[in-house]
């Protein structure tokens, strides 16, 4: 991990309130799994590093692609930055998604709002190891939507909204019927009543679930995002045990 | 500049070192630089048995800080004995332990055991955010004065108390430890604080309250720790906001005798050794001719040399 | 969004303020929007004689806040009466007067002066930056109780007493002002602190230490309303650090029925003004129906709805 | 008084670790006499305002000159503001030399350092008037110096520096014996032991002196900025009732 004064290559809106930015620098050779992130120091004004997950890499350039939503005063200040700007960045962080070490020839993926970013990395990646990817990508509306078409090129897309206003109205797990027999493995990122939605529904699936806390220190020390797991242990840190877990390892609250 | 600070159980190589429960054990800022380079580490809190802490979210962000509420969360004085003194102990630095309990009997327990494997303790009766225990021991001179003196009997290294901000009378307090035998003080520990959050309406922090900490409460570390200097006889580390070699300079004028340097890790997790090693440059800027020579140096306004303490 | 509020001796078309000593006798204030769009106005405290205050530097800025020792300087409660509330009177917004003194008798005959000039005192027993008096009423809560009742007794108006948060157990400070018969509860005042300046060496107040205010305390404000609302049955107007609505929505909250903004106005002369007009906007936003319903709202953890007071 | 969002039309450093920076608004129609100052905020990260000088008007382009010297942490932060950039200001603060309001015929200027800038307001308003200028400026070295051409473009110009770089070596009070008979009123601003130093020198004279103190509000409400006075009042205000004040009213410490 480094702390490092990346560089803007690229900052727009590609959706209501959601923001493409693309950073460049050294830390890009850093990255080993999709599912990492990156804390981000806005600015003095803001106490906290911001974390958000790595979306997509390019090892050439050594740029990676990070897309956040404006959801409070810190990434609102974040929309700010112009292209050519330095970012203070700390990464990467975390244990991804562990598509090295375990054998899927199908895999699910589930995506819930900005949850859906780290499974872009995470398709293609699986994709590139001939995996057969299908994705489930759920938003609010059909203006809040993105990197859809993307996904379309990596594989199968199912996509929900809330309001129905792109694909399907309704819920991620409204199309678990549809992909039944379409995975071995599954992998979801989102808001937390997503995640125990998924996961209650796909018992008995290997799973892998990328989760969020309020973060401190973002590397291991602090204490401040932990969440329950099944073991005497009796916790995991979600900021370098995680974000990703497996689905049995962690109790969902 | 001859950095070196002696303090009691304490060769400091500089006056610099984390905070605790702002740099866990260790292990996680050994990848950003050398730990050796710090003055001391204080390790994050012991107490008797493992604790899970409080539950999430346990910081928030406020203007110029943050609250936390681990609820002191840590895997026990045994296992920490077993499993993360011995990663520090590799490196060339003291290191001072946070002792913390619910009862007299378990900061006893926990001093007695862990004493044996560090430098120096660092009894923390100042937590804000545990049910029983802590912080009462750091409100009441008279708890604080029992618990300093059987943990005290209890070490073999010297005992520095951790206070609490959140009293009316710092010096009473400071008084009451070193009447227990307290051999230093660190201060400030962070201010019980609170926000809410107007689209859920709730205190943001499970545990309702939490600890303020950052540069927003400098000026109340640094008030605390002049008053403190000027009746009390025991050397001060110092904490509360540091944030720049420039900061760690107030702390030494205020007077205390080295420092500690805590969420600002979190910002920065090269913070310390980048603060060491603008420490003597900075000192030199304003024409100090070493450290010592600016502790207390805000005590003496007709002259322009510092006193020597510790 | 109906936006009035009624509190002891206080009508008010709106819960925004000025805080006492941060906008002075309204006068300058006057020259950027019409006083008459206030809830209402708290004068910069008066004592018994005129009194110069302390040496300057009188302000020092801290992160995300400032110190200030002013020291009180007023033209003493005569002059008050006869050359500053008859401008005040003009607007059509009530009048709190804060009441300053070194002993229980200067508190008194301020009191019984100006009482019959205002509609509510605000008695300031927390004052951290006068020799005499001032801050020990503010923090040892028998005094505090008898300073409070003899101010009630000669007061024809409702008394609210300014809090300081310079105390170990802020919630036994309230039940003594509130056994003295204080109508209502005015907190935070401004934390003791100080700042060094290290190339002179000194304090850079002249008065060493200051009140810290501005955002930095907010979250102690915060804590202390909420700890004060749970425990004592006296209306609270809030302050420490509130620069935005949403800032007045976490006081709501919290428990304060309305709110003063102090140092903001140094930063920005027409933020009153400024909140009061994003004010309904805000509570809209957060899907609060009235101002009462967001007031003790932090409190109901299970309903949405919040609880009626004054 | 107004708060106003001024836009930046030049910002340069014109000599070691000075700046000069021209402001456009509407705030310029206010400006009422040469001494009035205005109080900005330099950005979020600094609570308080600083107070600078008005240096010049132009009435025309509503555009005023501001000569600043980087002193700490805000005037630093100051310096990376850049040209289309805006500024939140107050202003205009404060009563200036009362110009209008007396009757001279041959005035000397004398300014030291950051003091200086506002007198070449004044000098300018003067010699409009048909009034001689004589100015002498002090600075520390001839790397520090600025603004002497300009006041030569006025009238009669000493130089005085402290370590003898540029012009006479020492302090401006050695040059007065040079000025002698060459002036009927003072006007002076600079640190307050070189204004005691001529005032002191000057007592009989008519004079008037800029001074400087920690500010709160700059408005008059706070109470932070005041001097001592010879009045039964006790005291003035810097921000409000200065910063210029007849030599006698005030006490200086
Ligand atoms: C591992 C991880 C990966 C993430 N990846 C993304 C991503 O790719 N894109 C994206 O838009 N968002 C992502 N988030 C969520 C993102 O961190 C928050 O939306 C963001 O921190 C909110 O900051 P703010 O300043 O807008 O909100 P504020 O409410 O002003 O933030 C105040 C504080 O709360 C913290 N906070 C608020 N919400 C969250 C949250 N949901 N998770 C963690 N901290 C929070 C902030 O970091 C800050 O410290 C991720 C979170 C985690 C933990
Ligand atoms: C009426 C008036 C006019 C001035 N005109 C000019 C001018 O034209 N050009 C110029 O370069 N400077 C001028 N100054 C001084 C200028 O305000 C300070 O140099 C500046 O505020 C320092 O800010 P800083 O952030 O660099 O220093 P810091 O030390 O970081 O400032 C900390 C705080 O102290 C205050 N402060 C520090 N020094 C002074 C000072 N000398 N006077 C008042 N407040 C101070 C700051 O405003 C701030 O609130 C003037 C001051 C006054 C009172
Ligand atoms: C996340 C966090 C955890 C902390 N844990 C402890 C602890 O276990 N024991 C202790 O004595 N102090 C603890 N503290 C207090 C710090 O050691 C320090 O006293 C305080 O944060 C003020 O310093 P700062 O402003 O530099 O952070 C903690 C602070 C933070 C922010
Ligand atoms: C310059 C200044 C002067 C003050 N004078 C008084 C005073 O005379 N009486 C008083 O009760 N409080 C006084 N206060 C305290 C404020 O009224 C308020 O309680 C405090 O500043 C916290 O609010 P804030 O953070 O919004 O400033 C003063 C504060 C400041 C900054
Ligand atoms: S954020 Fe500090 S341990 Fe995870
Ligand atoms: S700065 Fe507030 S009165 Fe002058």
């Amino acid at each position: 991990m480094r702390r490092e004064w990346m560089t803007i290559i690229e900052h727009q809106e590609i959706a209501r309130q959601t923001y493409r930015l693309v950073l460049k620098g050294e830390m890009v050779g850093d990255v080993s799994e999709p599912g990492q992130f990156v804390h981000i120091q806005v600015s003095k004004e803001y106490y906290l590093r911001r974390p958000v997950s790595i979306s997509n890499i390019d090892m050439e350039n050594k740029t990676m692609t990070l897309l956040y939503k404006v959801m409070g005063k810190g990434t609102d200040a974040m929309t700010e930055k112009k292209v050519a700007e330095k970012v203070d960045v700390l990464g990467p962080g975390g244990q991804g998604f562990p598509i090295d070490k375990i054998n899927t020839k199908k895999a699910l993926l589930v995506g819930g709002g900005i949850g859906v970013p780290p499974l872009y990395y995470l398709a293609k990646q699986l994709e590139k190891k001939g995996v057969q990817v299908t994705s489930i990508l759920g938003f609010q509306s059909a203006e809040q939507a993105f990197l859809t078409d993307e996904f379309e090129a990596l594989g199968d897309v199912y996509v929900t909204t809330n309001d129905g206003t792109l694909g399907h109205q309704g819920l991620v797990t409204d199309l678990f019927p549809y992909v039944k027999g379409s995975f071995d493995t599954y992998f979801t990122c989102g808001p937390t009543v997503m995640l125990k939605a998924v996961t209650s529904e796909l018992t008995g699936v290997p799973g892998y679930i990328s989760m969020e806390e309020r973060m401190g220190c973002g590397i291991g020390a602090c204490f401040a995002c932990v969440v329950p797991s099944n073991d005497e242990k009796g916790y995991r840190r979600i900021c370098c045990d995680g974000p990703v877990f497996d689905a049995k390892e962690v109790v969902l609250s | 500049m001859n950095l070196h600070q002696t303090l009691p159980g304490l060769h400091l190589k500089n006056p610099i070192m984390p905070a605790s429960g702002c740099f866990g054990f260790g292990k996680e800022f050994a990848q950003f630089y050398n730990l050796s380079d710090l003055g001391a580490v204080i390790m994050k809190a012991a107490t008797g048995e493992k604790r899970f802490g409080n539950g999430t979210p346990r910081v928030a962000e406020t203007s110029s800080g943050m609250l936390n509420a681990i609820g002191l969360q840590n895997p026990g004085v045994d296992s920490i004995i077993k499993n993360e003194v011995p990663f520090l102990q590799e490196y060339d630095m003291p290191i001072m332990a946070n002792v913390a309990g619910s009862t007299v009997e378990e900061y006893v327990q926990v001093a007695e055991k862990i004493s044996h494997h560090v430098n120096a303790l660092e009894l923390n009766i100042s937590c804000p955010n545990v049910k029983e225990g802590g912080v009462q021991f750091g409100t009441d001179p008279l708890l604080a004065e029992e618990v300093t003196r059987k943990v005290v009997e209890a070490s073999v290294v010297p005992v520095y108390v951790k206070l609490s901000p959140n009293v009316t009378d710092i010096v009473s307090m400071a008084k009451a430890v070193q009447a227990g035998g307290a051999h230093g003080l660190t201060m400030i520990n962070t201010l019980t604080g609170m926000r809410i959050d107007p689209a859920t309406r709730k205190p943001i922090i499970s545990n309702h309250t939490g600890g303020l900490s950052g540069a927003a409460i400098k000026p109340i570390a640094i008030r605390m720790i002049y008053q403190v200097y000027r009746e009390i006889d025991l050397p001060i580390i110092g904490m509360g906001g540091i944030e720049t070699a420039e900061d760690v300079i107030e702390f030494l004028l205020a007077g205390a005798s080295a420092v500690a340097i805590g969420s600002a890790n979190f910002k920065n997790p090269i913070i310390c050794k980048e603060i060491i090693d603008e420490l003597p440059v900075t000192l030199k800027k304003f024409g100090f001719q070493s450290l010592k020579g600016a502790i207390g140096g805000a005590h003496h306004e007709t002259s322009r040399a510092g006193v020597f303490r510790a």
